[in-house]
């Protein structure tokens, strides 16, 4: 099956995060199209609008024992527990492939403490090929009693603060949606000078095997993601929409071009593909392909046309 | 390394025996391909419920283009697709993982217990096909009982092998498990024991080969998303400490370098 | 096809949610089965656990304008925007019928205040045949600028002490999901009286038809329900009875007995099911048989033994 | 009233014009309790997804137990309808819903645009069965055009209908709209129009007959997750304020109760 080969030279689909110019608005998210080269049998790297690559830490971690990941109902939970090859081994073994593609690079990063996100965030300013900085914020703060840094205004700002001083990259910070109000996080962000928001991260979910009585993840809990989450990512994006000024990158449950145009109607100006490529390798090129067809049905002058245009009322 | 995404058409559905199913698939890219100890992921449904695409080791591959999994129903994935009727199409990714080193090791044993016996089919002609392998791998397979094990067996013995069967149940063969005909045979340093099944009976392998210091290659199952190294959900613990993952630095490891106490 | 006649009488399958007892740990959730009558041609009505009726608020509510519902991957959303009879043609129209059916009613309230909740508790306290009173707190405090009662502890804590303080019926808060910690909110209800408490209710989410650029609600936003949702409501309950020692109710994408009985391991003493019922009406009976099967074939002495029997490490 | 979930083998499954697909179901329960107006609601795919059942009226019964249903495939619920093969069995739930109100009116004339004519036929049958009606019904059908027109009249023909046929493209029968056609017929206040149809050809036949003062019914079309009165999810805006439920006190109401300018 060859993939559709849509002549796409005279649409406009370009797209802009801030400073980073995206020839489409279609990227994969992180941690779910490894470090891009897994997918090169699939996928034609070069025709994404970028790629984000699996959550880097300072230091290599081993991820949580198995098992980590369980299917739900048209979702899937993960505990992969933030599985990477470290920073230094990213820019040396990771980064010379991936600047080969072509294609803007955006390093997803995580971190134990605001300190940690600054020294990645210094490191990778460093690295050629680094087109952006997206700051993962879902993760535990050892130093506040392992509350995710993203459930709280003050720490998801600071941490925001410590990328921003420390690199002239582009940073996006993901978002958390296991909050009350996700546009208090994302007001916090905005204002300390986060140049874009990406949302959503996974919901918070659990499963339990009722043979063993024992949970289906090792680590108890997990990451929900997947088709199952869309309607609450989608609610998010136009809620966060209302709120900020900043670019928004819509994610959760995204595998149609129908989904990513919903996302971007909603107020998303670019979207990312996560689950979806596992069950179809060539999702993002799938959701590109939808794309083009329809700003070339509806004839729309560009795929911005899109951006917001929801109609209420 | 050739990899496909395809829509391939499933020629042949058969019930083997009770809740075990063999389709064949024409699938020519990925069959020639393919080498044992390999697997595919298949799509079981068109929406989105599953969701996930399912694993099969490759049970056979013909020349001809042709490609065959052989699975036991066990839950929402197996059932759809054991309903599947010749002329539907499915689609498959793969080959994926890496196979069995095959070595030129004289002395091949091949072990499979369960379902486990899938990829001991391809693995046992490959081994046909080599010319300069003097002496026939020895192939040992288990199931539970008779029903199950001898349908599986057929292939096996049309190739020409003997096969030495062991049963749970004692319906058929020896009565009892795989390791204790294992511990009958000859097995030297020079041999390799090739295995693949439920995870105490190749745990019990791997004990035994270490004792023996044969070398024991095994084909590990775990819960996968991608298959293609991407989510890393399938870790396998290592006994260096860390993890490996099953569908991209396996599902074929060196039984030494896993951690078996888990 | 006959429902499935399974022997019961030798089972215990008793549960006690503070001073209520049930035959079984089967109840209905809150607006998926209307006042239990629609269900009459389809369920064994007095098979049930308890009936947990549609919301009921001080006045008739008309509910939003169209649509009001949308499917989603294994889910839907609703914004039925509370329609209700009003308590008292609730009273005096549904609750006979109700009440001969042998069975605990229990009546779900919602207000736009404080003052409404105790109201209505106090109208119910008089009606006969009420077994106990579920407080719906997902409804906006119109006099704190419509924030939804059930994302703030205090808010929570306020309404269920008026409702506690105005009759003596066993008083059920039903938590919201849409919070960042819902423990925090289960305490302070525990703390301000509640006997027991239910979750999870709907997450907040949305749809978007692509070709009218319209949200697929006319109120935008609605509740996701539906075995989507699963993940994350066994998620809190297993939060929850780490954190309460009053009796939890679990709610959330129930079809099956295994789904019920993993809520019951993750510490609820019962379940609802709710989206299920407009699938399969005979959902109910359904999740009761599995759960009688299962009983026998693991020679349980009673259905109890599961209630947080969930094995970790 | 009777209601059953049951489920019920499909006969046969028949592509009646492009993407129109009828099946035809052994429901003998259903078929016998039902009334012209009525629907079922049809589980669709055995998971989770599709998750709800969808609405289908009732095309039409015959004695020995058939009950026939007539649909367009817009999205993936009746794809998979359309897939289905005699020998399955689909879980049906019904009869549902309040029929047309069968007067004494001497003289009916059916109205039935696009899917809206599914219902029409079992309507015009129960016509042909009342005895005591003089005046054969009259009955003006409308389409997109004659390819998809056409094989949904032969029924009516069947019965020994005249048809009053119109199409949009004028393929086929007047060209224009049904309510043209309808305009050219002598209603009175002794006739009742009995309507299912797009939305705008409703309001514009409810609006016809409000000046003529003729009876007018019509079948309307919701969103439904329950279809039995529990989810309140059908909402139909009622002209004195206020809602109606499609399901339960509906899908076929008096035009004039309902609230057109939405
Ligand atoms: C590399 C690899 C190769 C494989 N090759 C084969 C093969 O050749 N033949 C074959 O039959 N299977 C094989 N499997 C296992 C197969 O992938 C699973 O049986 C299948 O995914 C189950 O899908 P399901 O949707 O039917 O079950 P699910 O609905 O996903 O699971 C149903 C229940 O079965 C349990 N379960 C899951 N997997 C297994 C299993 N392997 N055995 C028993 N119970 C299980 C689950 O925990 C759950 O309780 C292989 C797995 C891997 C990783
Ligand atoms: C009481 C009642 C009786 C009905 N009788 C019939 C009948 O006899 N024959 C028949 O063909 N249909 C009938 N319908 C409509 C039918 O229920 C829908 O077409 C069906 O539910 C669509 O399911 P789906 O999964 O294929 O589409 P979905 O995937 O649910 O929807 C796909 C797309 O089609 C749109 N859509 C949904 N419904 C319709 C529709 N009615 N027409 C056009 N687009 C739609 C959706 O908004 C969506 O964009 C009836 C509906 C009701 C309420
Ligand atoms: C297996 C897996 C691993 C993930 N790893 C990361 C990660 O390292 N960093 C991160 O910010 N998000 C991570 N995510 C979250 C995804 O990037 C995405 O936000 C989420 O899956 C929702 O999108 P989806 O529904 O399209 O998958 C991961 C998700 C999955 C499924
Ligand atoms: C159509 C609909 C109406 C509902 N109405 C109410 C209500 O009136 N009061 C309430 O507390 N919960 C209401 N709920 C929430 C359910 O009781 C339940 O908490 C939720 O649907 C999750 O369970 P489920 O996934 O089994 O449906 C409603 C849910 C649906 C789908
Ligand atoms: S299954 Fe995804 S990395 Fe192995
Ligand atoms: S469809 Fe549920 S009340 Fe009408």
């Amino acid at each position: 099956m060859e993939p559709v080969n849509v002549k796409m030279d005279e649409l406009d689909l370009r797209v802009s995060i801030g400073n980073l110019e995206l020839k489409n608005p279609v990227m994969t998210a992180s941690g779910t199209f490894g470090y891009a080269r897994e997918f090169e049998s699939y996928v034609q790297l070069h025709r994404l609008g970028a790629v984000v690559v699996k959550g880097i830490s300072l230091e290599p971690r081993a991820g949580n024992p198995p098992p980590r990941i369980f299917e739900t109902a048209c979702g899937m939970l993960n505990a992969i527990g933030l599985e990477n090859v470290g920073v230094d081994r990213f820019i040396s073994e990771k980064m010379p492939y991936l600047s080969a593609l072509g294609v803007p690079v955006i390093v997803n990063i995580l971190g134990d403490s605001v300190e940690e996100y600054r020294q990645l965030a210094e490191r990778l300013a460093e690295a050629p090929g680094v087109a952006a900085i997206e700051v993962n914020i879902s993760c535990p703060n050892v130093k506040k009693g392992g509350v995710a840094f993203g459930t709280d205004p003050q720490m998801a700002a600071a941490v925001t603060e410590a990328v921003k001083q420390s690199c002239q990259l582009p940073v996006i910070v993901k978002l958390s949606p296991n909050v009350t109000d996700v546009t208090l996080v994302a007001k916090a962000v905005e204002e300390a000078g986060a140049d874009a928001v990406s949302l959503i991260n996974t919901l918070i979910g659990m499963a339990i095997d009722l043979k063993s009585r024992r949970p289906r993840l090792a680590n108890v809990i997990g990451g929900l993601s997947g088709p199952a989450i869309k309607p609450v990512a989608l609610r998010m994006v136009y809620q966060v929409a209302q709120a900020v000024s900043i670019p928004i990158i819509g994610i959760g449950g995204i595998a149609s071009a129908e989904d990513a145009m919903e996302f971007m109607l909603a107020g998303a100006c670019a979207v990312q593909v996560g689950t979806a490529s596992f069950v179809n390798p060539r999702a993002c090129e799938h959701v590109l392909d939808g794309m083009v067809t329809y700003v070339r049905e509806q004839k729309l002058e560009s795929v911005r046309d899109l951006i917001g245009a929801l109609r209420i009322g | 390394m050739s990899q496909f995404q395809q829509k391939v058409e499933l020629i042949q559905s058969e019930v083997i025996a009770a809740g075990i199913v063999r389709l064949t698939l024409s699938a020519p890219d990925i069959a020639a391909a393919a080498v044992p100890g390999q697997f595919v992921m298949v799509q079981t449904a068109p929406g989105l419920d599953p969701l996930l695409r399912r694993p099969f080791s490759i049970h056979q591959v013909s020349s001809d283009g042709f490609l065959q999994i052989l699975f036991k129903v066990v839950g929402r994935g197996t059932e759809r697709l054991a309903q599947c009727r010749a002329g539907e199409h499915l689609s498959l990714l793969g080959p994926l993982g890496n196979g069995f080193a095959l070595g030129e090791s004289a002395h091949a044993c091949l072990v499979g217990g369960g379902m486990g016996i899938a990829p001991m089919l391809f693995l046992a002609s490959h081994f046909l096909r080599q010319s300069q392998v003097a002496v026939p791998p020895r192939v040992i397979l288990g199931a539970r009982n008779s029903e199950e094990l001898v349908p599986l067996m057929g292939d096996f013995l049309d190739l020409g092998f003997e096969v030495l069967a062991a049963t749970d149940d004692g319906s058929f063969g020896y009565h009892g498990l795989v390791t204790d005909v294992l511990k009958t045979l000859n097995l030297t340093s020079q041999s390799t024991v090739y295995s693949c099944g439920p995870r105490p009976m190749m745990a019990a392998i791997h004990h035994l080969c270490q004792n023996q210091h044969v070398p024991c290659q095994v084909s590990v199952e775990t819960v996968m998303a991608c298959g293609m190294g991407a989510c890393l959900g399938c870790a396998v613990p290592l006994r260096a400490g860390g993890y490996a993952h099953a569908c991209s630095d396996g599902p074929v490891f060196d039984a030494g370098e896993l951690l078996w106490s888990l």
